[in-house]
């Protein structure tokens, strides 16, 4: 058993490795939008289309996350608005767990 | 008379001081950081982590007993049912008022629509985002001091047997 | 405002909001709370009997959380979706109405006997619903992982209800950290995907992966979601956890399990037919068809030294999932083949049906044995006898149940087990010989524990179950014995929809995509 | 021709803090003191994340992991045995 569970350690610690120097590099936007959908009509990626473009003669965001949702903290609008659904669920996550303790642990009152 | 003291999980008087010192500093830091959700780092997990931390603090400093006359667990859980509520009920409201689910319906609308331009902030934009904000504030806040509480009080009772 | 528009999103909002509302309701009444369950869930049900219907005739449906137009998957000057999107076609319709369907039974089951901290248990429950459902309708990787977590964390809280009997702590235990672990291998998989492709939207990455080819990446990111999503399905050699947890769980939380089971099953699908498709090789159906046979052959064998009624039936349960496992694992591959009107069809259409069928038949087993055991209050088979004497209804419903489970001819089991031999007699006949052998070993083991649990001389007197769990068993009946006599109506309905779903993975990609 | 910035070795010295804490939580037999290193390595990991350009992250791994999981595991352990494998 201590060998099995020392095989699966190392293949998942190839996998991991494996992956770290494969995986292209930390902070690069992703260089292949073009091959990867060749007919697509805009080649604005998820990222570049969240941060959005700032017009200075207008003064203007333009298609993004502030134009979109009217907070500054664009990190704040994706959690909360992009993805709200999945905050949601991450919170309901918390709430789940904390329902299971309280079945768990909680006392009736008398 | 302190051995009965440290018994009941209390710690000394320079401890409780400090804490009650820190517990307001601490809640109104939460509150500053769930607010500004939307306009700085933060929100409403990581305002609700640091009020619970301060609720953490007046349990290690007080005791568990001290906590729950003020607040008891069931307390906490419904304060935190009301965040979730306040949530669900938010995006439901997008989608009966405006386009679909968690839509941000409050965008461009005079309360809190403001669209901030270049280099200002104020609090009252962001459109439906502070709420949510506030929503999971509450639910943090609420579930995971009622974690640390109710396995405090398990953990007293375990000593007491 | 068109409501038929919002009904993916109602269905998970619904169970959602009255799980929140359960623990503040459940401080003024239990009366009031029980009645906000049972709404929240039937208002559940008829909205997904109108989307199902919705599905299956005007096909795939899309809903964008949060955006100005629900139908417009991609967004102003964007290359790819970006806000999450849930995409309901013929596969996600038929879970869900599974999982809905069944939620509802088991609520019925439920109100006859929780009582004590009753709160939060239904608020479990709902949660528990809400998690499958919002696995099964979602078309967003990253939000499938949530939903997981969700399911997984209620299965496990619900499994450790009866907690005075120590065991069940240890099942719970054994539950959620063969869940973490495989939820850290969907997370792990997850983020090697968005690396690679900076998407996150499943029909985005099926489409990157058909015109990009497979990467060592993605390689990678597949075997991990294979091995997570399997240990979740309960295929054979990561099955530990199956008897412990169904065993251990109430009846009508043993029963749901098996739908939240089932919702892992459903990822599986999805990531091996519409993901990754047409580059899967020949290896991953290969696996599954392996995977089946042990799990069958396991199933069987373990179920016939056991002596706890529950764990008997998890053992079981284990056995119908290989067949399940099998039927799919012999379709993928004649679908790779390109074999689909030779077998592959039939064989989905087996598997599919037998996914209906294994929660239908496994589902009114432990909901008798739950009965049985909150009437008697005693589990070992070799302490019980003559209960037939006492609870006529029960033994009867029980029978059905074996029968079906077995696959005897008027009842369900057997019209989706003939599909399975059938189709699976083509590619190789000793599959279809160990599973006929496999199905008459079960029904031995069913006759013997119908013998020494109902017949034989009465041992004590008893009551027959209460009313409401009566009700919900019957209705299982009910359906297992209209799916028995009619399954061309079934399987031309219900499954074909899904069975086309799997197949032709290009309309769910095009609809997102365009 | 072997040019490392501040940053880098910044970096490096947390990454190395950090496998170093793992493992004492991991080594140790007295169950009080793992947590402390688990402790300490969650309180490195959001100056990590700090420095990865994350604030949002930072907060959060500094106030759930250094703090609150601390304070749930030290209160599970008082009401167990405090070291590993001793039992009565």
């Amino acid at each position: 058993m201590k060998k099995l569970a020392f095989i699966a350690f190392v293949v998942f610690f190839f996998f991991l490795f494996y992956s770290a120097y494969e995986i292209r590099d930390f902070g690069n936007p992703p260089s292949n939008v073009k091959e990867t959908f060749p007919d697509a009509k805009y080649k604005v990626t998820m990222d570049d289309r969240i941060i959005g473009k700032y017009n200075t003669t207008t003064g203007e965001w333009e298609y993004g996350a502030v134009e979109e949702t009217g907070a500054n903290n664009v990190v704040t609008s994706v959690v909360f608005d992009y993805r709200g659904y999945d905050t949601l669920g991450e919170a309901t996550v918390l709430f789940t767990a904390i329902a299971g303790i309280m079945l768990l642990f909680g006392r009736e009152k008398k | 008379m302190k051995n009965e003291e440290m018994n009941e999980g209390k710690m000394t008087v320079i401890v409780q001081t400090i804490a009650a010192l820190l517990f307001p500093l601490a809640l109104i830091f939460s509150f500053y950081v769930i607010m500004h959700g939307h306009l700085t780092p933060g929100g409403g997990f990581q305002g609700g982590a640091i009020g619970a931390s301060a609720v953490v603090l007046l349990i290690v400093a007080y005791g568990v007993k001290h906590v729950e006359e003020k607040m008891s667990e069931g307390g906490f859980s419904v304060f935190e049912s009301l965040g979730g509520l306040i949530f669900v009920v938010v995006a439901i409201f997008g989608l009966f008022l405006a386009t679909s689910f968690l839509a941000n319906f409050l965008v461009n609308e005079p309360i809190f629509g403001k669209i901030p331009g270049w280099g200002e902030s104020p609090l009252n934009s962001g459109g439906i985002l502070p709420i949510l904000n506030i929503a999971v504030g509450m639910k943090v806040i609420g579930g995971l001091s009622a974690v640390v509480l109710i396995l405090a009080l398990i953990s007293r009772e375990g000593e007491e047997k | 405002m068109n409501v038929m528009e919002h009904l993916p999103a109602l269905i998970i909002a619904i169970p959602l909001l009255a799980a929140f509302l359960t623990p503040l309701v459940d401080k003024i009444s239990k009366k009031v709370r029980n009645a906000v369950v049972f709404i929240a869930l039937a208002a559940t049900f008829i909205l997904t009997i109108f989307l199902v219907q919705d599905v299956f005739e005007n096909g795939i449906m899309i809903y964008v959380m949060g955006a100005s137009n629900p139908t417009q998957t991609i967004p102003m000057q964007a290359a790819v979706p970006i806000r999450i999107v849930l995409e309901i076609d013929g596969l996600s319709a038929f879970m869900a109405l599974i999982s809905v369907l069944i939620a509802l039974i088991g609520l019925i089951y439920s109100f006859s006997h929780v009582e004590e901290r009753g709160g939060k248990f239904y608020t479990l429950f709902l949660l528990m619903l809400v998690g499958m459902l919002g696995m099964e309708l979602t078309g967003d990787l990253f939000n499938l992982f949530v939903f997981l977590e969700i399911a997984s964390i209620a299965s496990a809280a619900l499994i450790t209800y009866e907690f005075k009997r120590g065991s069940t702590t240890e099942a719970a235990l054994k539950y959620i950290v063969i869940s973490s672990i495989a939820a850290l291998f969907v997370l792990f998989a997850i983020g090697l995907l968005y690396g690679e492709y900076d998407l996150l939207n499943m029909a985005a990455i099926a489409k990157a992966i058909k015109i990009t080819g497979l990467s060592n990446i993605d390689m990678i990111a597949l075997i991990l979601f294979f091995a997570a999503f399997a240990m979740k399905a309960g295929a054979a050699p990561m099955h530990m956890w199956m008897p412990d947890a169904y065993g251990e769980a109430p009846g009508a939380v043993s029963m749901v399990l098996i739908a939240v089971t089932q919702a892992s099953l459903y990822a599986l699908l999805r990531v091996c037919f519409t993901i990754y498709a047409d580059s899967l090789h020949v290896v991953i159906p290969a696996a599954i068809i392996i995977f089946g046979l042990i799990s069958i052959f396991i199933g069987v064998t373990m179920a016939l030294i056991q002596d706890d009624i529950k764990r008997l039936i998890a053992y079981a349960a284990v056995a119908e999932v290989g067949y399940i496992l099998l039927a799919i694992g012999v379709g993928l591959y004649g679908v790779l083949n390109n074999e689909v009107e030779l077998y592959a069809r039939k064989a989905l259409q087996g598997g599919i049906f037998h996914i209906f069928n294994d929660i239908l038949d496994i589902g009114l087993l432990f909901l008798v044995a739950g009965g049985i055991i909150y009437i008697t209050k005693e589990r070992n088979l070799n302490k019980l006898g003559g209960l037939a004497h006492s609870m006529k209804y029960t033994s009867i419903l029980f029978l059905i149940g074996l029968a079906a489970v077995a696959g005897l001819p008027p009842m369900n089991g057997f019209a989706s087990k003939i599909m399975i031999y059938e189709s699976v007699y083509k590619v190789s006949p000793i599959l279809s010989i160990v599973a006929i052998l496999a199905s008459i070993i079960m029904l031995a083991i069913f006759v013997k524990i119908f013998h020494s649990v109902f017949t034989g001389p009465k041992i004590s007197e008893q009551k027959d179950v209460p009313k409401l769990m009566l009700a919900s068993m019957i209705i299982l009946a009910a359906l297992i014995i209209f799916f028995g006599l009619f399954p061309d109506i079934i399987i031309n309905n219900i499954v074909n929809p899904a069975v086309n779903a799997l197949i032709e993975n290009a309309a769910y990609i095009s609809n997102v995509m365009g | 021709m072997f040019e490392i910035s501040l940053f880098e070795v910044l970096i490096i010295l947390l990454s190395v803090f950090m496998i170093a804490s793992a493992i004492i939580a991991i080594w140790f037999k007295d169950l009080l003191a793992s947590v402390i290193a688990l402790a300490v390595m969650s309180l490195l990991l959001s100056l990590y994340f700090y420095i990865l350009h994350a604030p949002d992250v930072a907060i959060a791994e500094a106030g759930v992991g250094a703090c609150l999981t601390t304070a749930i595991l030290i209160i599970t352990i008082k009401a167990t045995k405090r070291m590993e494998g001793d039992e009565e």
